[in-house]
């Protein structure tokens, strides 16, 4: 298993860095693309954890849409393209970095001594099991998602529809 | 028996009268889900249930609903803003705090969270035009997003800790595996807890509440916070006793604290405010301190059954009565175009009816006897006293400060509207009262007054709490 | 492999996510670290299932269920930014402060 | 100090009667008013009176009632209570109810004569005011309120009218809201006493919760039986419950919202604290007595101790007072304070005696003011004198209130003082017992001085004063009647049918009584009292005018100490390093007669100093600056707090992650 060690390190160290550019770099453009790169890591991570489908929607879903929807809302916004210094808040900075860091030694502290498992892979194609379990089992909240998303759908559009007529007077 | 939570669907239709009709029908399967009631009813493999304490909140859910459809139905056609999709996000809203009063394992409870405050996101932006309901909610939705991913991240490690989802499970294996004071299982509980913190706008998590409250309609923010806030204690409550009740010690000192800087902190801003809506977000983030602190007391001492009868009695009577300030508060603004309560003076000389209620309302807030919101109080110093503990002792104490610094605003916009000198005395607009507001008026008034005097319709609610924590 | 230096990655992005939204100014940055917080917590409840090696793969059910939500999330929240800009011409979270106190 | 006697109580299996129909039907004294109140606000106005009519009706029908049940209470004594269970909590019922026997008819009685002759007064003292109906919704409400406490059987209820009374006097007090210090007195009153409802909640809630009932009988029947489980609690209970009594009670230092109470209209004064309200304290502590004496005997001590405080400190500031109903109201707070010391001291007939006595002559002298203020539109007693010419009706009687509250006999005030008096010097509370002394004292000679002020002398307001109306005076000659009359019922050694009245419980308190007068006790309160006149009469009434014997300076040594109160207030107070030494210089400089003169004016101008001193640092500037300070100190607080909500939503996260990185290292690394 020495090769899947190395790999699954090395998956996660791309990992930590991709997230850290996301959150660092001062071009939007750069910062999503580099979300898709951990989203993508995280896909590859499911994959070494072999639960395939997790990875598939992940794939599907969050590069394929949200990402997509992400840039949409990069463009709309008209927010500084390329290199832009005043992306950051940075009287935020040392604040924003102490309570994350305090939050990481933290769980980390906590993690390390709470779980000491082995990753227990099972091989062989889950999907199948999934699904099944997915509509037995967790029908009822499978059946309530779906509210969610058609209240975020028409909630979405009411909101974002350009109305003329709702505009305030008031509005500069 | 899931009939009650398909019902709401048909709202689809976009009408306003069927949304009201919609509702009123889903409290007949209540109606008779009480009636035959004889043990709890559990499906999806014990991840739901049906049983008196869920009905009771249904009940309370699918009431408070009406009643804001009621305050919406005017708001809606003078602003000529999307009927349809308001109603239905509100009965998603609705659905989505009746699932989490049945539910009983972390998925089904996370889902009805998010779906109970999804749509509320979406809502309190809804004057579009208006820059200060933009504001809200972003900031809103910011910090509920936040709030969400940390309830997940407890989650997930409640999960990694036991293995299981279902709460029943959960809880034994903690027993059993003496882990109640695991680090892990108090981390979960810390970030569930600030989770739902912000749902229920406590301290430190409240911040949201005022701003969001100002910006967004009047209507959704009665439904805010009352409401939202029930579907939080309930989740809150529920999580509190059915998966952390063996580490009851720690998170009742943490809570314990939050209820009292809660408190304090929710009244002493309430004195500086003056636009009533801030008002009534900042005596309600006080509140939720008096709702909190029986459950903290009931950590510590581990008699659930005495803390969660006086929040659920406090919840139950802060929802109307809350409702009703809320509505009198809309009747006055409205008529006022003012929102600087200071501004309002004498203005209950137009409408004294309107500005008895508001007495009433704020009264019964402020604790004072007949009126329901006494009871409620008497019922949370009960129960802090009754342990003993220095803990409950000192929240006491606090609380008795707290309630004597409430009434000096509460009384304070009763004085302003009756006592203060009316102004622009000539002005000739007359006082709009409409009449779904009226029933709403009557019905908040009843229940607050019914309340404070017989009491007694309370008692069923121990024996509730009784059989809830029983099973 | 033993899970511990996944769980420290995992809270790692975590707490990057937090770094992000506390520190960047525009409000769909805010929101894509948002989406780093909860690929945090989706990493978490793959890895806690693998580790227990569940039969009910219940870890890997309640991952597609928090997708699913935040793509919710992410139009609810790219919706409400559209509103904001188009009143405001600006997507500067920290020029939102028409109400305090 | 207080010893305690273990047979105080004697059980009775209820050898009185039930009470019959009467008693059952008893409630109806407590619906009656709210009912009436709700026919007023929404028939009222169509009525030909506008709703004063019902308001009369009702209490007139309450005092009928209750003059029958003190009737059958006499000739049978009766003690029963009856419940109604409204629900429970946990395991307490939660009831209601109402209790007929000796201590509640006495109050019914007095609720119901005071009340109806205020009525009587108010249908034409009120006339012509703003809001007559709900003037009258409200007076009809606080007297309902005041019924709804004194006829419970159980704490909770006991709770609710405690809270009601107080909404109530927010409305009455705050009456002529347009006034701005109106209102705010309005508040001031709601806010104090809701501190001290705190305190009796929670003194109930801890009562309650180790007995285990709310019943009240039940109460007091453990805690006569040594209960382990109350003996624990019991003084902190204890203390709670005075510091309840102390707001509705007005006793130092909870006293303050009473002074300011007297912006309502007087016939709300006059009901407030002559019958309702104030005595309210006095009767919880009464009700509760069993408990005290058996259970927290070293409460006693401290109810006893600020009861003290709160006569001599309240007496000594009226005698400063300029405005007449101030007087009165200081007056009210000295003679609670009697009560109180009295049922400190275990004197729990006296005490109810002196509250019986003085809520006649108080309403007397309350409308007698309120009389006079409708006749000259001043409450400034500067703005009066010599009214007793154009008067004489409100005069007489009020000269009456004056001799019953001074205490000589045989009026009222004598007999219930006495009776306090001796109590005290049978518990051998010796130097409680010279300041009870000197607290007659200075009763005697401030109810001179406001007599001279008003009444004697010369006119110097504005306007043509005239007498009353007959809807005005003829409840002051009732009154009158009332405050000769009403000490004759408890005599020593003669009649003594007000001690069995008010001991007639459920379970008989027996206590000392004295067979016949105590000598010492009864000189010295004389001698108090009539020194205290003398020394009015003198400083007011002989010198001014044997100096001069002009009518223009008549008044002047009126001027001279009003002008060195003037000096008091604005220079001494600032420099109070030797205001006394400076002051008697003074004082000798301009009396510098005879040694006698000398000393009698030392010892006038020192009791008004003293007066003043207290008036100016401790009760108007010291508490009260201490309670703005605190409601100031809240605000700014609070408006130091308010500025962690800065609109911005990234702090707003920041505020939310800190406290959450906060709670998770205090929970997991110190708890």
């Amino acid at each position: 298993m020495e090769i899947y060690e190395v790999v699954t390190y090395f998956t996660l160290l791309l990992l930590l860095f991709s997230a850290a550019r996301v959150v660092t770099t001062s071009n939007v453009i750069h910062a999503a693309i580099s979300l898709v790169f951990t989203l993508a890591l995280t896909a590859t991570l499911f994959l070494l954890l072999s639960t395939q489908f997790v990875a598939l929607v992940l794939v599907l879903v969050y590069i394929g849409a949200v990402i997509v929807l992400f840039l949409f809302g990069v463009m709309i916004t008209r927010a500084p393209l390329g290199k832009n210094a005043e992306l950051d808040n940075d009287k935020n900075k040392l604040i924003g970095a102490t309570i994350s860091g305090a939050i990481f030694l933290l769980f980390s502290y906590i993690l390390i001594n709470g779980f000491d498992g082995e990753i227990v892979i099972t091989s062989g194609s889950s999907t199948e099991l999934l699904g099944e379990i997915l509509l037995s089992r967790f029908v009822f909240p499978f059946e309530i998602v779906s509210f969610v998303l058609l209240a975020a759908l028409i909630g979405g559009i009411t909101l974002a529809r350009k109305d003329e007529a709702l505009v305030d007077e008031d509005q500069i | 028996m899931i009939l009650d939570l398909i019902l709401p669907r048909r709202s689809k239709y976009y009408v306003a009268a069927f949304a009201l009709l919609g509702t009123l029908f889903s409290l007949a399967p209540l109606v008779v889900q009480w009636v035959n009631y004889t043990n709890p009813i559990y499906a999806f493999e014990d991840s739901f249930v049906v049983d008196k304490f869920s009905i009771i909140f249904k009940g309370l859910f699918i009431l408070i609903t009406y009643l804001t459809f009621l305050l919406s139905i005017n708001f809606i056609e003078s602003d000529k803003y999307y009927q349809g999709e308001y109603y239905y996000l509100l009965l998603s809203s609705l659905l989505g705090a009746l699932i989490v009063s049945s539910s009983r394992d972390l998925l089904t409870i996370f889902i009805g969270i998010e779906l109970a405050s999804t749509p509320m996101f979406l809502l309190s932006g809804w004057k579009k035009g208006d820059r200060k309901s933009n504001e809200g909610a972003i900031k809103f939705f910011l910090l509920g997003v936040l709030s969400a991913s940390l309830i997940l991240y407890g989650f997930s490690l409640l999960y990694g800790l036991t293995g299981k989802i279902v709460f029943s499970e959960i809880s034994t294996f903690i027993i059993n595996g003496a882990l109640q004071s695991s680090p892990v299982l108090l981390l979960s509980a810390i970030l569930v807890i600030s989770g739902i913190g912000f749902k229920i706008s406590i301290v430190p998590f409240h911040s949201w509440a005022p701003d969001t409250y100002e910006g967004a309609p009047l209507p959704v923010t009665a439904y805010l916070s009352v409401s939202s806030k029930a579907t939080g204690f309930v989740a809150l409550i529920i999580l509190l006793t059915k998966v952390f009740s063996s580490a009851g010690e720690s998170w009742g000192v943490i809570l314990a604290i939050i209820a009292g800087l809660t408190m304090t902190l929710g009244n002493l801003v309430a004195l500086q405010q003056s636009n009533p809506v801030r008002l009534l977000a900042y005596s309600s983030i006080a509140q939720a301190g008096f709702i909190l602190a029986p459950l903290s007391v009931a950590g510590i001492t581990g008699n659930f059954q005495d803390g969660i009868f006086a929040s659920v009695t406090y919840l139950i009577i802060y929802a109307f009565m809350n409702l009703g300030a809320f509505l009198t508060v809309q009747l006055f603004s409205n008529h006022a175009g003012s929102t600087n309560f200071y501004e309002w003076g004498g203005i209950a000389k137009k409408s004294p009816i309107t500005g008895v209620l508001t007495t009433i309302f704020f009264f019964s807030l402020a604790g004072i006897p007949p009126l329901g919101g006494w009871f409620a109080k008497f019922v949370v110093f009960r129960s802090m006293l009754s342990t003993g503990e220095p803990i409950g002792l000192t929240l006491g104490i606090v609380g008795a400060v707290n309630a004597v610094i409430a009434l000096v605003y509460y009384a304070r916009i009763s004085k302003v509207i009756w006592m203060d000198e009316l102004k622009d005395v000539d002005s000739e607009t007359s006082f709009k009262f409409e009449s779904p507001l009226k029933v709403v008026g009557v019905f908040t008034v009843l229940i607050t007054f019914i309340s404070g005097i017989f009491p007694g319709i309370f008692s069923y609610l121990g024996e509730v709490s009784s059989i809830f924590f029983g099973n | 492999m033993i899970v511990q230096p996944v769980l420290v990655t995992a809270a790692a992005l975590f707490s990057l996510g937090i770094y992000g939204i506390l520190v960047r100014r525009n409000a769909v940055m805010v929101l894509l670290s948002i989406e780093l917080i909860l690929n945090a917590v989706n990493i978490n409840f793959i890895i806690f299932d693998s580790m227990l090696a569940d039969s009910l793969m219940q870890g890997q059910i309640f991952t597609i269920f928090i997708i699913t939500i935040a793509a919710a999330e992410v139009g609810i929240g790219l919706a409400i930014v559209l509103m904001l800009f188009r009143n405001r011409q600006t997507a500067n979270i920290n020029e939102f402060d028409l109400m305090k106190w | 100090m207080v010893k305690f006697d273990a047979n105080f109580l004697a059980e009775t299996e209820l050898v009185y009667t039930d009470g019959g129909i009467l008693a059952e039907f008893s409630w109806s004294l407590v619906v009656l008013p709210f009912v009436a109140a709700l026919f007023i606000t929404f028939i009222g106005k169509y009525l030909p009176y506008k709703g004063a009519e019902i308001a009369l009706g009702t209490i007139a029908l309450i005092f009928i009632y209750s003059v029958s049940l003190m009737f059958i209470h006499i000739t049978e004594g009766v003690a029963s209570e009856f419940f109604v269970n409204v629900g429970s909590i946990g395991q307490f019922d939660i009831e209601f109810g109402w209790v007929v026997d000796g201590l509640s008819i006495m109050m019914y009685f007095v609720v119901g004569t005071v009340a109806l002759l205020v009525f009587i007064y108010a249908t034409n003292y009120m006339e012509g005011e703003i809001r007559y109906t709900f003037f009258f919704t409200s007076l009809t409400l606080f007297a309902g309120s005041m019924l709804v406490l004194v006829s419970s059987p159980t704490l909770i209820q006991i709770l609710i009218g405690w809270e009601l009374v107080g909404v109530c006097s927010y409305l009455l007090i705050g009456h002529y809201w347009e006034k701005k210090d109106n209102s705010s007195a309005a508040m001031k009153a709601f806010i104090t006493n809701k501190i001290a409802d705190i305190g009796l909640m929670i003194g109930i809630i801890i009562l309650a919760l180790n007995t285990g009932t709310l019943r009240i009988s039940e109460i007091l029947y453990q805690s006569t039986h040594d209960y382990e489980k109350l003996s624990k609690v019991a003084f902190a209970a204890a203390i709670l419950l005075f510091i309840g009594a102390m707001g509705k009670s007005a006793q130092f230092p909870l006293h303050v919202w009473l002074p300011d109470a007297m912006a309502g209209p007087t016939p709300v004064s006059a009901l407030m604290h002559a019958a309702t309200m104030v005595t309210a304290g006095v009767y919880l502590l009464a009700r509760m007595f069993p408990f005290y004496k058996s259970m927290a005997p070293e409460a006693l001590d401290i109810v006893m101790l600020f009861g003290v405080i709160t006569l001599l400190g309240a007496g000594l500031i009226a005698i400063v007072q300029d405005d007449l109903k101030k007087v009165l109201a200081y007056s009210t707070v000295s003679q609670l304070g009697y009560m109180v010391a009295a049922i400190g001291s275990g004197a729990y007939t006296a005490a109810l005696f002196h509250l019986w006595t003085h809520a006649f002559f108080k309403a007397l002298l309350f409308l007698g003011a309120g009389s006079v203020i409708h006749a000259v539109h001043s409450n400034s007693m500067l703005e009066m004198g010599g009214l007793r010419k154009v008067m004489p009706k409100t005069f007489t009687t009020f000269i009456i209130g004056t001799v019953a509250l001074a205490g000589l006999p045989p009026f009222a005030g004598f007999f219930s003082k006495d009776e306090i008096l001796a109590s005290f010097n049978h518990e051998g509370e010796t130097t409680f017992f010279f300041i009870a002394v000197l607290g007659a004292f200075i009763t005697a000679f401030y109810m001179t001085r406001a007599v001279s002020l008003t009444f004697l002398g010369e006119y110097r307001g504005h306007g043509h004063p005239h007498e009353s109306h007959n809807m005005m005076t003829t409840p002051l000659l009732t009154l009158a009647v009332f405050a000769i009359a009403s000490g004759w019922v408890n005599i020593p050694g003669v009649y003594t049918g007000f001690t069995d009245w008010v001991t007639t419980r459920k379970t008989k308190i027996v206590e000392y009584h004295p067979e016949s007068f105590d000598l010492f006790a009864l000189s010295s309160g004389l001698i108090a009292g009539l020194l205290g006149i003398g020394l009015g009469y003198y400083l007011y009434q002989l010198q001014g005018s044997a100096e001069t014997g002009d009518d223009k300076i008549k008044i002047q040594p009126v001027w001279t100490v009003l002008e060195n109160k003037y000096y008091l207030d604005h220079f001494y107070f600032r420099f109070i390093i030797d205001p006394i030494k400076i002051n008697i210089s003074k004082a000798v400089d301009k009396f510098n007669t005879n040694v006698i003169d000398r000393f009698i004016n030392g010892v006038g101008q020192i009791a008004s100093l003293l007066g003043g001193v207290v008036y100016n640092n401790l009760d108007q500037n010291g508490i009260d600056r201490f309670l703005n300070m605190s409601s100031s100190g809240t605000d700014s607080f609070g408006g130091r707090v308010k500025l962690l909500q800065t609109g911005r939503t990234q702090q707003y996260l920041m505020l939310f992650l800190g406290g959450v990185v906060t709670i998770s290292l205090l929970i997991l690394f110190i708890i």
